[in-house]
């Protein structure tokens, strides 16, 4: 057995009201996947934040190498070797892409910063990961895939001996999660030492070595990265799971959205469909397909060139929220920080954004009930929280996921339109949103989902709509939908026109 | 628990959550304890008097400094406002009541226009407002034709006091204050405003109309100045074109002091209120003690940065 | 603290005064201060000078706080001669004498006015600088901050004293805030616009230290000018010859004067209602007499 | 395509990527048509000038502005900095050399002050600042008793005119910017500050040590204050210890002005140049014109509005 390269024993964190970590022990081997395993709130992030030097654990040790280490600064964590790449991005979204990629050590020449090497060993870095993204362009310009990408590859630039991945494919299609496997397995073979967390089960027998089992903070197994998915549920949420994806068909009404040669230009082209009572309709495809840039016209997040939208039957006007949340659309964007919350503010004001304007009288904001709403979706959804006070910053990814889906639950949209709405979320949670999907059909509403977790969409959907570069590329019913006929829409037409 | 204990607890909670609270005691302590004129009722009441224009000033601020916004026109505003009440009522002969109402919409207009800038125009709310600075300041001198215009007394009675412990521009601070309070805590209007400064877009995605609330806020900042102006003018008996130059700077310091984050999203009216408070407190504390001139700039900046640093501090330990 | 009005004759005692200046960002107050606290030192009473910074509530305050510290006697410098009256009348209520220093107070009585006429001073300027030019040309005039009062008084002064000579024409005004750095600036632009000027008349000595600044080797031969307050500076130019001629208001005297007032008010005596300081043009002939003075 | 629309895409990338450079040549084509005195080699050289100790604070404020700071207390460290040179030049017959390289250490001493009081006092800048400028201008005043200091003959030939077009203000801003824009562009501190304006938390897990970089960013601010302060007291040939009151505002507006935000992660040395070359261009012009005092601050206010519409205008087109 080769001598571990990081060692973690009895690590305990406390924040104001919760107990991240309750002694954790944790060990790393040069060569190996180990897979962090866990619910929202487990602890996953809290504890590679103290590898990172993020975080100072309150009490435990840390050994590199055999040796105690205190890992103090971020610095001090590069010093040894040890690269992260974040659940939530650490990117400066003003900069280049290029800027990002070397953050914190830009090369330089005679003590000035040479933007020629940047530029060059920017387009090395995307290129090793596939992104076709202009090094000069400003990070903003960016859609949250291909940060995500930016941010796996800024971390390989560093060419560490420990990576540590906090749910890198949350976002990221099955052609880049294969092309990040890829990579992964490259440097295994170089001896890097991976530590990788993700709640997509079936990528644990792809890539893992070992998996350790977050409960409640502490560490509560070991166990190798065979283990039969239904066995790491048990360890992990502490019961099995019967149904991953309880779909229940419910019976079809009338459209309630219907889109009709939307477009705009550069972006997408006359895309047409619609959405019925009771049904859930999935739209797929590649990253940087134009489906998020769809539902945002849509919803009138922003305008379009031409086209029509109607609800009910009733035309939207272009580029009015608030017109279109009236004639009952809702939407759960992908950016949770950026677009889905109020990171400052607390978990009920979060939850009561939507539902506040029509829960207010003579001006008046609703308190109680708005407390009181608020609580029954916390609880519906399992959020791990101190209280309805807590404040939105200092929750778990996967809990901040739950408060942006809870807010439009409250809403009880006619169309719900869900933009990677299971993004960060544990399989148990998962579960519960189906089934809100579920109640939400039952009861003669639609949902319209994006999701790059392909075997959600499959599972979920009752008709499939594939986009490819901008435009509507085709569209399955449940039975003829599949892994593969869903690719081959999404990558078809790229082929076709390359 | 006994109520005793309780007590405590609620009285820390009040001292951590209202920014400088802590660093206010100990000034008004040191105060007490370095002058024997601190202390008294007509000098505390003195205190509330030459707090009230820069609260009120704060007050408006709040809402925009809540928005991640600011203000630089509100002490031009004041101005303006006064002006414009003193020449309607006086030159014009107009009763007070419609002047002073008169006054009030130039400043809620001057809000108005700041938000329109700043919405539709998409200018940097600093650039709006300083521009707007510059407008109220000069509209006000060309009104006025440069000389201070004598308030009618029937206006002016809301500088006196009544009885001998009511001052009412410490009745008009409390009063906007409480509605500020009110407003930010309890109104639509108040909780879109959190969420704007908090984070605009997810404000926007939530269907918040943020470009009604945008000038919703300015109006009220702009209107909030009309009211200090009216208090102000009212106290020398007479509207100067030049008054309330720089305030908007005590404003702004009396929301930040008062725990508000210029990034926005967070922000109290009891917040602001200290702020206004410790500043007003200061003043007079170094003009009691006597202290020299050249030295209580010095002072003043050294106490701002010390009060605040306590309840720094103190959070760091609560920790 | 029983001794309120009592003693009279003698030393001060502990007689306290206080004194709000309207601002001390102007030599030219800096040495009405001077003045007064060196007289104050003399008599043995005790004085707090506070700055109002221009701003005519920050001195309602500052007289309201003297109020609560029981002085003996209030001297104020007024922002602004209305602005000033509610202040005097809280301290009238508190039975406290109030001496006016330089500039007077409308809507209030108070115990005595010690000033120098902002507005005759103008004037005076106005005939200075047309005999200097000999009756006629062109002239620009450095305005203070629009909407002081000082700043209103001198216009309105210079205004009417330079209707006498019809052969003069005022080309500019322009305002440069009572301040030497914008002085320089504005009148480099003015000379830019207008460069037939032949006299300028600032409405304080730091405009004109500028405007000699802007005209460089002119000032003082082709282009004549006039300043206001005689500050130690203004006087230096006079000797050096760039200003030709300077309303000098004597303010070290004033603060005497003001002290030596509040001083006898304070011990109950029987005081002028009025007391006017000589304003003086200082020119180069008798420069030394003012120099030799503060 | 030909070199000629090549160099016409140039020239509107130049215009687009800083700021309000639009509204500048409009607002020089207005006033080239409306005054003849305008557009004169002398007049230009004196709007150079008279933008010196602006753009020079501007340039300081840009580093601040970039790191989502602000630094209020760049016009009284600029007046103490004067004073201190004056002081030791003349009183202590300290040589020139001497006494500016103190005056210099003065003003990035205060800067640091601001910066540790931001960092390691957790103050936020607004108010670390803001106490800056009352101690610094107290200071000042105590020094010099509240009188301006002559300045030595030596030192005053800073503000002169070598032959006679090349003022040595304006050599000084040149070069004061162009170690603004080779700092913030080329060195790493410059990097860095963009980084921890954008997202500090970002900057700090990528090992940028934000402390020290914001140290760096002040102490910069603080040095540049100094550096227009004895540009501004040598034009005068004396330090006035209530000079440069109110640049600050001045100097952030040129920032804003010129395409920075005060949400810091932009800003750039040139825009904020064009900023600073508005606000002087704006002064030459009103006096070159002869508006009336009560009217400039209107027609200031409503030009910088303008100016920065055009900006917004023109963005909004482009797409
Ligand atoms: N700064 C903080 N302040 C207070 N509580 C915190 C803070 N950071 C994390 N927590 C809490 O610590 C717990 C563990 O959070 P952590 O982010 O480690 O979970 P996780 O396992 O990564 O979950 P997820 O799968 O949702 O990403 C949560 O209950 C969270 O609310
Ligand atoms: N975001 C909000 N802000 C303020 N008040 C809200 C908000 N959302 C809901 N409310 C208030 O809560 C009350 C209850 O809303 P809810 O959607 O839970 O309906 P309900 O089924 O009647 O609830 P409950 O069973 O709790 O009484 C509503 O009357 C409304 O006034
Ligand atoms: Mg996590
Ligand atoms: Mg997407």
């Amino acid at each position: 057995m080769t001598e571990e390269i990081l060692r973690v024993r009895g690590l305990r964190k406390r924040f104001p009201g919760v107990v991240a970590l309750d002694g954790v022990d944790f060990d790393l081997r040069p060569g190996e996947v180990h897979v962090l395993l866990g619910e929202n709130g487990a602890g996953k992030s809290t504890l590679i934040k103290m590898l990172s030097g993020a975080y100072h654990p309150d009490e435990g040790t840390i050994f590199v190498d055999g040796r105690e280490t205190a890992i103090r600064t971020a610095e001090d964590a590069q010093r040894l070797g040890i690269a992260t790449i974040y659940q939530e991005f650490n990117l400066v979204p003003q900069l280049t892409v290029a800027e990002n990629l070397m953050l914190g050590r830009p090369p330089r020449r005679f003590g000035f910063v040479d933007k020629k090497a940047m530029y060059s060993h920017a387009r090395e870095l995307l290129d090793r990961v596939g992104v076709d993204a202009d090094p000069r362009a400003p990070l903003e310009s960016l859609g949250i895939a291909r940060m995500q990408m930016v941010e796996i590859a800024k971390a390989l630039g560093l060419r560490a001996r420990v990576l540590i991945m906090d749910e890198p494919t949350a976002v990221l299609t099955t052609s880049e999660v294969e092309r990040l496997f890829e990579i992964v397995r490259q440097l295994k073979r170089q001896g890097v030492a991976i530590v990788f967390i993700t709640h997509h089960l079936e990528e644990i027998a792809q890539i893992g070595d070992r998996v350790t089992v977050l409960r409640d903070g502490a560490s509560v197994a070991e166990v190798p990265a065979d283990t039969p998915e239904d066995e790491l549920v048990r360890l992990m949420v502490g019961r099995s799971i019967e149904q991953q994806y309880p779909r229940e068909r419910s019976s079809q009404g009338a459209p309630l959205l219907e889109v009709r040669n939307l477009t705009r230009k550069g972006v997408f082209e006359d895309v047409s469909f619609e959405v019925r009572a009771g049904e859930v309709v999935g739209l797929a495809g590649l990253v940087g397909a134009g489906r998020t840039e769809v539902v945002r016209a849509i919803f009138g997040a922003d305008p379009y060139d031409s086209g029509e939208v109607l609800v009910d039957g009733r035309p939207l006007p272009r580029g009015k929220v608030t017109a279109a949340m009236e004639a009952g659309l809702g939407l759960v964007p992908e950016d949770r920080k950026g677009q889905g919350l109020v990171l400052g503010a607390n978990i009920r004001e979060n939850l009561g954004l939507v539902t506040m304007r029509h829960a207010t009288k003579a001006g008046f904001v609703d308190r109680a009930g708005q407390a009181k709403a608020a609580a029954r979706v916390a609880e519906q959804l399992g959020v791990r929280m101190s209280g309805l006070g807590q404040e939105v910053r200092t929750l778990s990814g996967g809990n901040q996921q739950k408060i942006v889906i809870g807010k439009w639950l409250l809403a009880d949209a006619k169309v719900l339109i869900l933009d990677e709405p299971t993004r960060g979320i544990d399989v148990g949670a998962k579960v519960e949103i189906y089934q809100l999907i579920n109640s939400l059909t039952a009861s003669g509403h639609a949902v319209l989902m994006i999701s790059s977790d392909l075997p959600e969409v499959l599972g979920m959907s009752d008709r499939v709509l594939v986009m490819a570069r901008g435009r509507l590329a085709g569209e399955l019913g449940a039975a003829e939908a599949t892994q593969d006929s869903v690719m081959a829409l999404a990558v078809g037409e790229l082929e076709e026109t390359a | 628990m006994t109520t005793g204990t309780l007590r405590l607890r609620k009285g820390s909670a009040v001292l951590s959550e209202n920014g400088s609270l802590l660093g206010l005691v100990v000034l008004v302590v040191a105060l007490t304890l370095l002058s024997g004129d601190f202390l008294t009722v007509t000098n505390l009441l003195n205190v509330g008097v030459q707090a009230a224009v820069t609260a009120i000033l704060a007050f408006g601020q709040t809402f925009v400094i809540i928005t991640s916004g600011i203000d630089l026109s509100v002490g031009a505003v004041a101005a303006l406002s006064a002006v414009v009440l003193a020449w309607t009522a006086t030159s014009h002969g107009m009763p007070w009541p419609l002047a002073t109402g008169f006054a009030l919409i130039v400043g809620i207009a001057c809000g108005l226009v700041n938000g329109a800038l700043i919405t539709y125009g998409k200018l940097p709310p600093f650039i709006a407002t300083l521009a707007m600075q510059g407008v109220a300041r000069g509209l006000g001198l060309v009104i006025s034709q440069g000389s201070p215009i004598a308030l009618p007394d029937s206006v002016s009675h809301l500088g006196d006091t009544i009885g001998s412990y009511l001052p009412v521009p410490v009745i008009v601070m409390i009063v906007m204050g409480v509605i500020t309070a009110v407003a930010l805590n309890r109104t639509y209007s108040g909780r879109a405003m959190y969420a704007i400064g908090g984070n605009e877009e997810a404000a926007r995605l939530s269907g918040i109309k943020v470009t009604r609330q945008k000038l919703v806020t300015y109006a009220l900042a702009g209107g909030f100045a009309a009211v200090a102006g009216i208090v102000l003018a009212s106290r020398l008996a007479s509207a100067q074109p030049q008054a309330a130059a720089g305030y908007e700077l005590d404003a702004i310091a009396a929301v930040v002091i008062g725990g508000a984050s210029l990034s926005g999203g967070k922000g109290k009216a009891l917040g602001t209120f200290v702020g206004a408070l410790i500043l007003a407190v200061l003043r007079n504390g170094l003009n009691l003690l006597s202290v020299s001139a050249f030295w209580q700039q010095v002072v003043i900046g050294v106490v701002i940065a010390l009060a605040v640093l306590l309840d720094t501090l103190r959070r760091r330990q609560a920790r | 603290n029983n001794n309120s009005g009592s003693s009279s004759g003698g030393g001060g005692g502990d007689i306290k005064i206080g004194l709000s200046v309207s601002t001390l960002n102007n030599p030219y107050f800096v040495q009405l201060r001077q003045g007064a606290e060196a007289e104050a030192k003399k008599e043995g009473v005790k004085i707090t000078t506070t700055d109002a910074q221009n701003d005519a509530s920050q001195q309602v305050n500052q007289v309201q706080n003297f109020a609560s510290q029981s002085m003996k006697a209030i001297i104020i410098n007024p922002v602004d001669s209305a602005a000033a009256a509610p202040a005097v009348k809280a301290a009238d209520r508190s039975k406290i004498p109030v001496i006016a220093a330089d500039r007077g107070v409308d809507g209030a009585t108070v115990t005595q006015t010690v000033a120098s006429d902002n507005v005759a001073g103008g004037k005076l300027a106005a005939q200075e600088l047309g005999k200097a030019l000999g009756g006629k040309g062109k002239v620009a005039v450095l305005q203070g901050t629009a909407g002081t009062s000082a700043a209103n008084d001198r216009q309105k002064g210079f205004v009417e004293g330079i209707k006498a000579f019809p052969g003069i024409q005022v080309v500019a005004q322009q305002p440069a805030d009572f301040d030497r750095t914008k002085g320089l600036d504005v009148m480099t632009n003015i000379v830019q616009a207008h460069s037939d000027i032949t006299g300028v008349f600032a409405a304080n000595d730091e405009m004109a230290l500028g405007a000699i600044k802007a005209l460089g080797a002119k000032a003082g031969k082709q282009i004549k000018v006039v300043g206001f307050d005689g500050t130690p500076d203004g006087l230096k130019a006079i000797q050096a010859g760039t200003l030709t001629a300077d309303v000098a208001q004597q303010p070290v005297l004033l603060g005497q004067m003001a002290v030596q007032a509040a001083v006898k008010a304070a011990k109950g005596d029987k005081i002028d209602a009025t007391v006017a300081v000589p304003v003086k043009v200082a020119t180069k002939d008798n420069v030394a007499q003012f120099t030799n003075g503060s």
